[in-house]
């Protein structure tokens, strides 16, 4: 789960990374009180505060010189919207005399086994142009060694005193990583200011939503963010669903991450569009599972036949099938549904479908079809 | 043979009182694999399953029964503990089937297990099953027979999909390793290659991989590698969007290295028998089956 | 630097521990109001909230069944002093249903080479009269091991359910340790309530302030703690010295903690008592550093002499002679100060000390039963 | 000989071209320390001290020098990362004299050390002197002789001061070593304990301690001990009151165990030779001295 970039700096200032003394103006908050009150020097940045990346190269960065244009701007910027979301909130920060700018990230990494470090001399906007930047691979968060990641950085940064720096920065980040369960933690650009002091511009915070447990923040954070989902959606996040939306018209309710993307793929590759990405299998395999992802999906006036595919194994294939009879007893919508299930007690599936008329196909193949022609006749 | 699982594993399972514990007893069982203990703190001297008795600690199970693997199910905050004491009391299978586990907490237990020398399969994965002989895990068993294929998936439905597609046509397999949908694994691609590398009854790799992180970076490399045994792969995600998560933590297109049509060109740049979606998991694993085939008589 | 009660359990409660939800009631704010409108369900406690310890047993928890009440016991309590101080506020806090008191502690701990954890099965404000807790050490945090305090508890603690929340809690306030640099948590009681929950009633978090670099919350915490002393003291911690006051007469101004309270005892032993414990060795051995700390102690009524002890090492002898005698030109005082300099250099003090006609006594003893005398003589 | 540290000894500071890291090279030199090189990342190929060459690494350092043993100034939030190097670069010996450092670090540290088979001395510590051969730290040489009585001393200048008593009155040291003021110790008057009572050159221990903490447990322990070599002991902090921090982290009586009565009461109870203030540290080392004397007669 990404934070704004004002929650990130805070959590990193809390832990004694230097970040700019920003002021945050949320959307639909008095702001033009606030700003007229609270931002005296000038000029400053204003930062579209938004979960996308991008956001430079959008214009979601403003640098206003005299408080009379401050209002404006504000506006303006909580006016757009930015990979297809206005902002929560703008930043106002005083604008900085960058004399150079770096790149420094420490995220979780598979073949690191645990987290990396990278680095690279010039940050900005253009990152994913340069090279590729410098990797520790550091592993378990307490086996970070300032000596390793100075024989790391050795040749690529030659200003030593910078180097130091930082080094040291890796190693606080690496610690909040551990301390406050992020995945990532990027900074850039990582700012050298005309005294040589050292700056988190900007600060991309990923928070690993599987900690909540430990994490009241994290908890928060998971809250809200069904809180910003719609009625129907919300419902379905309560039931631990993963949704994603796409852009086609076969609502896709399976089980599974992979044999998701597996139907997905499959129902592109003849010829139709998933309307979505959806798996049930972290949540029940009741009726109460899965009522809320065909209340979604009925909802949704862009789906026009639902598949249902799950292979199961510790989910019982009768559970589901019950399940299923149920929900369409209940549900108004005409929406065509076509069915496959497999796995454990797949033999006792015709049974229970034969009572409410459906059919389960045996291969996935006959079911993306089936939902593919029917999506192509309902058009 | 298969990998890290046969019929000689003695299996102990955490949280042998809880739904999950039960289920599993009865069908594991049913299957063949050794259950000879539960750990239960608080419910030593009952049993599961009729007669596996419950211990206290792993430990004691240990010196009671003889078991060295073990299985857990206990809710995500648990399984840093859990694991972890399998692993230091000298288990030399620890699979851990749980999601929703902190990454910090897998990046722990893999420490652990490197330390101490033990096979950690897991979190967020379907577990381990070497057809005809055992399984620790919850795949459906009618999907699998004894054969000649390994195979390796990030993803635990898509690993009963392929194996039973396989089964269906004739195509057996050693063992079958769920090595789960988490950045962090217990067990890598890599090692798992390894392992199927130095089996003798594996002729061939089916490998199960999806969009995101950078484990199919390892099976190039290993394909590449001279005297490797074949390998077929079928990379799920093909249609998901760059940026989002597709379920799985590691199932994000971070950058273009990640994405479907990379992935593909550098596994057949190594080599690797390529399945453009899951109907063709049969005739890539076929293929890579040819291949040995071919190299064996020529050798 | 210990957390007031409230501050504690905000951290505990921001990991996840469970803590009751509570209201906090500052000294000196509107807090009639504020009582009125956000307690709606009584009974209540209201807990005074103070540093010191025996709150419990000094009437600083009080329990209030009606809201007509609340204001004036509110009143009482952020009147009374506790251990020589008034609370900075009260905490009020539904009245729990306590089924049953433990007691649970983690504590940086020199035998155990880092933490141990402390449980027992029975806690509250007697903790200390009964049966030591037991005992499990930890040692480095990520060494914390659910199995190893299984062991420890499995015979002191027969309510196994119960055995397993206190485990599970205790792996979180390792955790929390660590994370938050925290040299002790203490819950107690830590109470389990009438539905088998766990709740910690009562926190004491200690900080450790060396990490003041890497923690926000503890910077603060040492910004406060010198805001909340006097003007002269203030500019004495400035300076990083280490000052307790004590009940004598005669002003210590030293260097290093255990010649410190070498001297102290030295002083008892010669029939005086030390008007402080008063370290600068950590300090710079400057005018600048020793000028605030003969400040306080000129400005303190209750000392009558004052003896310099300084055995340096590192603290290179002739710089304290020139800071001394800068000093003690500047100074308007006339209270008697008797000096004993030794260590590096100690060669070229008199000289220096010829200057300004001062004295340097060349063994402790001569020097500790000068300034007795003196203070007697200033009695 | 002495313990941890003599004239074999091959020195680097971590951090040499500070203030602390310049005076150190000067004075303990003069004292006879071979100060072989300096560790200062980015300031490599530079010099120390007129001919000590600086070097980036640690690693470096010791393979063109030979270093054997570290001294660390740099900064408290330096100093993790700067022990860790020097422990796990192979050095036999690490003195850290920093104080305002969080004892999660020193736990870090001494975990490292442990792993690695290093001597670590400090923090908050003035670190080490074996009279006659060599120092690492500031204590003021000319407090020291050298001779048969091993120093332990959780404060810095009461073990300057308690020094130069036992020197002028003609009794000299094996070595003095400062344990640190912090509650965790890089090494333990345990483990000083054990050092002293394995060096054949230490006849009798002086051990300086004071209120607060368990480190006095040890000492007791020791002195029981059969065989033990004679313990003398001051303890500082008579007049102190509880629940205050005096000073050190480790200096506050938070039970009666860690008052000065009580631990008075459990030194003598072991036999150890008591110190009523430093005026009486000298006759107590006699004394100590003394029964050594005659348990060696009796021998």
């Amino acid at each position: 789960m990404m934070m704004l970039e004002h929650e990130g700096k805070q959590l990193l200032a809390s832990a004694g990374v230097p970040v700019p003394r920003g002021k945050v103006i949320h959307a639909g908050s008095r702001w033009v009180e606030d700003i007229a009150s609270g931002v005296t020097a000038f000029p400053v940045a204003v930062k579209a505060q938004v979960r996308s990346g991008g956001r430079g190269k959008q214009g979601g960065v403003r640098q206003v010189k005299v408080a009379d244009e401050l209002p404006r701007v504000v506006k303006a910027l909580l006016d757009t919207a930015f990979g297809g979301d206005k902002p929560d909130a703008v930043l106002i920060e005083p604008w900085l005399g960058i004399e150079r700018e770096s790149y420094l990230s420490v995220a979780v990494d598979g073949r690191a086994e645990g987290y990396v470090v990278m680095y690279s001399p010039r940050g900005g906007v253009d990152i994913e142009e340069g090279p590729p930047p410098a990797r520790y691979a550091v592993g378990a968060p307490w086996n970070f060694r300032v000596h390793e990641m100075r024989r790391v950085l050795q040749d690529i940064e030659p200003d030593y005193q910078w180097r130091e720096k930082v080094i040291a920065l890796a190693q606080r980040l690496v610690r909040i990583a551990a301390m406050h369960d992020c995945s990532t933690i990027e900074i850039n650009p990582l700012a050298k200011l005309s005294d040589g002091a050292l700056m988190a511009a900007d600060a991309k915070v990923v928070r690993d939503e599987w900690a909540h447990f430990r994490n009241a923040e994290i908890h928060g954070m998971r809250e809200a963010e069904k809180q910003r989902a719609d009625t129907l959606l919300r419902d379905s996040l309560d039931m631990q669903h993963m949704y994603v939306r796409l852009d086609g018209d076969i609502g896709l309710i399976s089980g599974g991450a992979g044999m998701t993307m597996a139907a997905m793929d499959m129902i592109a590759e003849h010829g139709g569009r998933p309307a979505c990405f959806l798996d049930c299998s972290p949540g029940p395999t009741s009726t109460r599972g899965y009522r809320p992802a065909f209340a979604m999906l009925d909802g949704d006036p862009q789906v026009k036949v639902i598949l249902v595919s799950v292979f199961g194994g510790g989910t019982q294939m009768q559970r589901v099938a019950n399940a299923m009879k149920e929900v369409m007893a209940e549900r108004k919508s005409k929406k065509p549904v076509v069915f496959r299930l497999d796995g454990t007690n797949v033999d006792q599936v015709p049974g229970i479908f034969e009572q409410f008329g459906a059919h389960n196909h045996a291969r996935l193949e006959e079911a993306v079809s089936a939902a593919v022609r029917l999506a192509g006749r309902a058009a | 043979m298969s990998i890290l699982l046969d019929r000689t594993n003695r299996v102990l399972i955490q949280g042998a009182t809880g739904q999950m514990g039960t289920f599993f007893v009865e069908d594991a069982r049913k299957y063949g694999t050794k259950i000879v203990a539960g750990v239960s703190p608080g419910r030593e001297g009952t049993t599961v399953g009729g007669d596996v008795p419950v211990f206290a600690s792993v430990r004691t199970a240990r010196e009671e029964t003889g078991a060295d693997s073990a299985i857990v199910f206990v809710p995500p905050a648990a399984v840093l503990g859990a694991t972890i004491e399998a692993i230091e009391a000298g288990c030399r299978l620890v699979v851990a089937t749980a999601d929703e586990l902190p990454v910090l907490d897998t990046i722990e237990i893999r420490a652990a297990a490197r330390a101490n020398g033990t096979a950690f399969v897991g979190p967020n994965s379907p577990g381990i099953i070497s057809p005809g002989k055992a399984k620790l895990g919850f795949m459906p068993s009618f999907c699998y027979k004894e054969g000649n294929v390994g195979v390796i998936s990030r993803s635990g439905s898509l690993s009963y999909e392929g194996s039973k597609r396989l089964t269906v046509a004739g195509i057996g397999q050693s063992t079958v390793i769920g090595i789960g949908g988490d950045p962090v694994k217990g067990t890598t691609a890599a090692e798992a290659l390894e392992l199927f590398h130095n089996d003798p009854e594996t002729s061939a790799v089916l490998y199960l991989g999806e969009i995101g992180g950078s484990e199919e970076v390892f099976v190039a490399e290993y394909a590449s590698r001279a005297g490797a045994k074949p390998v077929a792969a079928l990379i799920v995600g093909q249609t998901a969007p760059p940026g989002k998560k597709m379920g799985h933590a590691a199932a994000l297109i971070g950058s273009k290295a990640e994405g479907h049509q990379a992935k593909i060109a550098m596994l057949r740049e190594a080599g690797v028998h390529i399945a453009n979606g899951v109907g063709e998991v049969v005739s890539a694993t076929r293929a890579a089956l040819a291949s040995h085939a071919k190299a064996t008589a020529a050798a």
